[in-house]
C-alpha cells in the first residue's frame, strides 16, 4: 500500500464516519462536528492526490483549494454553533423541532 | 542513513506516547485531565514536528511547530473562561 | 555517524524518555494535581532536550535560535494552561467537599 | 520502512479517534477528542509533503476550531445526562423499527465511502495534475512559491469569493445577535493574573510570527490566510484575558476591517478589467499587488474570525451572570 494509498483509503474512512455521525446524532453541535469531520475526509483525499501527482513540489492548486476550504470550514463552523446557540435559547432544545418531536 | 532511520524512530516513537495520551481523555475523570491530556498533545506534537521537519528535510516544518507552541494554550485559557463555574464535572465521576 | 550525529542522538533520545515519562505520568498518577507535573516538567524537559539535539544536528544557529524559540513559546504556553488547570481543579475540589458538608 | 510505519500508525488512529469523536456519549470528552484528531490532522498534512496546510491546520484547526467546540460543549454539559436519556428513548416509527434509521445511515455513508474508494482506484495511471502548468507558469506570476501564486493569482477569484464567505459568515453572526456590532458580547470581568501575563507576551509574539508568515508566504510555506488566523487567535486570547479585542471595535471599524479584503479584490478586479480581464495581473508588478492584496486578507481573516469566535460564543445575559456569581474570586 502505497502513502497515497493508505490516506486515500482513510479519506474514505473518515468520509464515512462523518456521514454516519451527521445522519445519526441528533443534538445539533454533533452534527456540526460530523460536518468537519466530512470536510477533513474531502481536505485529505485532495492533499493525497496533490501529493501522488506531485513533480519538483506538490500539485499547488488542491493545495490552494484545501487552504480555501480550511478557513471556509471554520467560519462555517462559529455560524453554525451561533444559529444551534440561537436556537437554544429561542427553544431550549439543541436538536431541530422534528428531531425533538420524534424522540 | 542511519540518522533517518533514527529520526523515523523517535517519530513513531513520539506518535505512540500521543496515542497513549489519549487514554487519559477517555478516563477522565474530571474535565480537567482531559484537557490536561490536550496540552500533552501540544507538547508531543511540537516535539513530532520539530523530528519530521528534520527528516523530511522540510524547514518549513518548524514554522509549523512554532505556531503550535504559541496556540498550544488557548484551548486551555478557553476550557477555563467558559466553565460553568465550579462542579461542571459532577455526575461523570466514574467515567 | 559523525561524532555530531552521536552527540545528537544521545540528546534526541534523552529528551524521548522523558516524553515517555511524562506520558507514564499522565496515565498512572492519582489525580489532576499530581498528573500535571507529567506536562509540566518531564514534556517540557522532553522537548528541551529534543531541541538541543535536532540544534545539533541542523548545525546552523539560524535553526538553533528558532528551536530555543518554539522551546520557550512552549514553556510559557503550558507553564499558564498548567497553572488554570490546578485553578480549576482546586475549585473542584472546594465544590466537592462543600457539597459533601451540605 | 520505519516511514511507512509513521504513516501507518497515524492513519488508523485517526480513523480510531474520528469514530470515537462521533460516538461518545460526553460531549466535552468527544471535543476534546476532537482537537486530537485536528493535531493528528496536521501531521497527516506534513507526511503528504503540504507544509501550508499544516500550518493553517495548526493556526486554525488546533487553534479557533478548537476554542469554539470547547466552549460550545461546556456550557452545554448541565444538560447532557437529559439529552442522552432522550437520545436513547425511541418513539413514533423508531419504535416500529429499532436501529432502522442507524442500519440506512450506516449503509449510506458506506455506499458513499465505496463510491468515494472506486473513484480513487480508477485514477487514471499518469498523474494529470496542474503541476508541470504552475511550475512552467510560477514565473509569471510575481511569487516563487506555488501554491501563494495559484491562491493570489492563478485562481485569485476563487479566494475573493472566499474571502466573500467569510465576510457572509461574519454577517450571519452578527445577524443571529441582531446586532451591528459585538459591543454588546460578553467580556471577561475579573482578570486572571496569569492570563494578562500570557496575552502580553503572545499579543507581540504573534503579530511578529503574523508578519514573518505574511512576508515569507511568497517564497516559501506560510502566507495571508495563516497569518491573519493566528492574529485572531491572538485576539481572541486577549478577549479571553478580559482585555476588550475585537468587540472594542466600532460598527464602523468592525465593518471596515470585515469589508476590506473583499473590496480590494474588488478593486483591483475592475483594474485588471481594463488590461482585459477581471483579476489578471500576470506581469511585473504582479508580486506588489500579491502582497498588497495578502495584507487585506491578513486583516480582514483576523478581524473576521476573532468576530465570528465573539459572536458565536456570546451566551444570553441572564444565564452568564449566573455563572458569575458562582465563579469564586481568583487567588493568585
Amino acid at each position: 500500500m502505497s502513502t497515497f494509498e493508505l490516506y486515500a483509503a482513510l479519506a474514505a474512512v473518515l468520509f464515512a464516519v462523518g456521514l454516519y455521525g451527521f445522519f445519526v446524532r441528533q443534538e445539533l453541535v454533533r452534527k456540526v462536528v460530523g460536518l468537519n469531520i466530512i470536510g477533513a475526509a474531502v481536505f485529505l483525499l485532495l492533499i493525497a492526490i496533490a501529493y501522488r501527482n506531485r513533480g519538483d513540489f506538490a500539485d499547488p492548486v488542491p493545495h490552494a483549494m484545501v487552504l480555501t476550504g480550511i478557513v471556509v470550514a471554520v467560519s462555517a463552523t462559529a455560524l453554525a454553533l451561533a444559529l444551534a446557540r440561537r436556537i437554544e435559547d429561542e427553544t431550549g432544545t439543541r436538536r431541530l423541532p422534528e428531531d425533538e418531536e420524534s424522540s | 542513513m542511519v540518522m533517518s532511520v533514527f529520526l523515523y524512530g523517535l517519530a513513531l516513537f513520539l506518535i505512540l506516547n500521543l496515542i497513549a495520551g489519549l487514554v487519559r481523555v477517555l478516563r477522565g475523570p474530571t474535565d480537567a485531565d482531559r484537557m490536561l491530556a490536550a496540552q500533552l498533545f501540544g507538547t508531543t506534537g511540537v516535539g513530532i514536528l520539530l523530528v519530521l521537519a528534520e527528516a523530511q528535510g522540510l524547514a518549513a516544518l518548524r514554522d509549523v511547530a512554532l505556531v503550535f507552541a504559541l496556540l498550544a494554550a488557548l484551548a486551555t485559557v478557553a476550557f477555563v473562561r467558559a466553565r460553568r463555574g465550579p462542579g461542571s464535572s459532577e455526575g461523570e465521576a466514574g467515567g | 555517524m559523525t561524532p555530531a550525529e552521536v552527540i545528537a542522538a544521545a540528546f534526541a533520545v534523552t529528551g524521548g524518555i522523558f516524553y515517555l515519562a511524562g506520558t507514564v505520568g499522565i496515565l498512572r498518577f492519582p489525580d489532576v494535581q499530581s498528573r500535571l507535573h507529567a506536562v509540566t516538567k518531564a514534556d517540557n524537559l522532553g522537548l528541551g532536550f529534543l531541541a538541543v539535539g535536532l540544534a545539533v544536528l541542523a548545525g546552523t544557529a539560524e535553526v538553533a535560535a528558532k528551536l530555543l524559540f518554539i522551546w520557550f513559546l512552549a514553556l510559557a504556553g503550558s507553564a499558564t494552561a498548567c497553572q488554570l488547570i490546578a485553578n480549576a481543579s482546586v475549585d473542584d475540589d472546594v465544590t466537592e467537599r462543600e457539597q459533601a458538608d451540605a | 520502512m520505519l516511514e511507512h510505519g509513521v504513516d501507518i500508525v497515524l492513519a488508523g488512529s485517526i480513523a480510531v479517534v474520528a469514530w470515537r469523536v462521533l460516538l461518545e456519549p460526553q460531549l466535552f470528552r468527544s471535543m476534546v477528542l476532537f482537537i486530537a484528531m485536528g493535531l493528528m490532522l496536521s501531521l497527516a498534512w506534513v507526511r503528504l509533503a503540504a507544509p501550508d496546510i499544516a500550518l493553517a491546520e495548526a493556526a486554525i484547526g488546533a487553534g479557533l476550531t478548537g476554542i469554539l467546540l470547547i466552549r460550545a460543549a461546556q456550557t452545554e454539559a448541565a444538560q447532557e445526562a437529559a439529552a442522552a436519556a432522550r437520545e436513547a428513548a425511541t418513539s413514533g416509527w423508531r419504535r416500529w423499527f429499532p436501529g432502522a434509521g442507524r442500519i440506512v445511515s450506516a449503509a449510506a455513508a458506506l455506499a458513499f465511502a465505496a463510491v468515494l474508494l472506486v473513484a480513487v482506484i480508477d485514477l487514471p495511471g499518469e498523474p494529470i495534475g496542474l503541476t508541470e502548468a504552475a511550475a512552467t507558469e510560477m514565473e509569471a506570476s510575481g511569487v516563487e512559491h506555488p501554491v501563494t501564486s495559484v491562491l493570489l493569482n492563478f485562481r485569485a477569484y476563487d479566494t475573493w469569493l472566499e474571502v466573500g464567505v467569510l465576510l457572509l459568515a461574519a454577517m450571519g453572526v452578527l445577524a443571529i445577535h441582531r446586532t451591528y456590532n459585538l459591543r454588546s458580547t460578553r467580556s471577561e470581568e475579573h482578570t486572571m493574573l496569569v492570563l494578562t501575563w500570557l496575552a502580553r507576551i503572545i499579543l507581540p509574539l504573534a503579530v511578529l510570527i503574523a508578519g514573518y508568515l505574511y512576508w515569507s508566504g511568497t517564497h516559501q510555506p506560510g502566507g495571508a490566510f495563516q497569518a491573519g488566523a493566528i492574529l485572531a487567535a491572538a485576539l481572541v486570547l486577549m478577549q479571553l484575558a478580559g482585555f476588550r479585542g475585537v468587540s472594542g471595535l466600532s460598527t464602523l471599524w468592525l465593518g471596515a476591517g470585515l469589508m476590506l479584503s473583499f473590496a480590494a479584490f474588488l478593486a483591483v478586479g475592475f483594474i485588471g478589467t481594463f488590461e482585459g480581464e477581471f483579476l489578471r495581473y500576470r506581469h511585473a508588478t504582479g508580486e506588489l499587488i500579491i502582497l498588497a492584496l495578502e495584507l487585506t486578507i491578513v486583516v480582514s481573516t483576523a478581524v473576521t474570525l476573532a468576530a465570528l469566535f465573539a459572536g458565536a460564543g456570546s451566551q444570553s445575559g441572564d444565564d452568564s451572570d449566573a455563572v458569575r456569581a458562582r465563579t469564586p474570586p481568583e487567588s493568585l
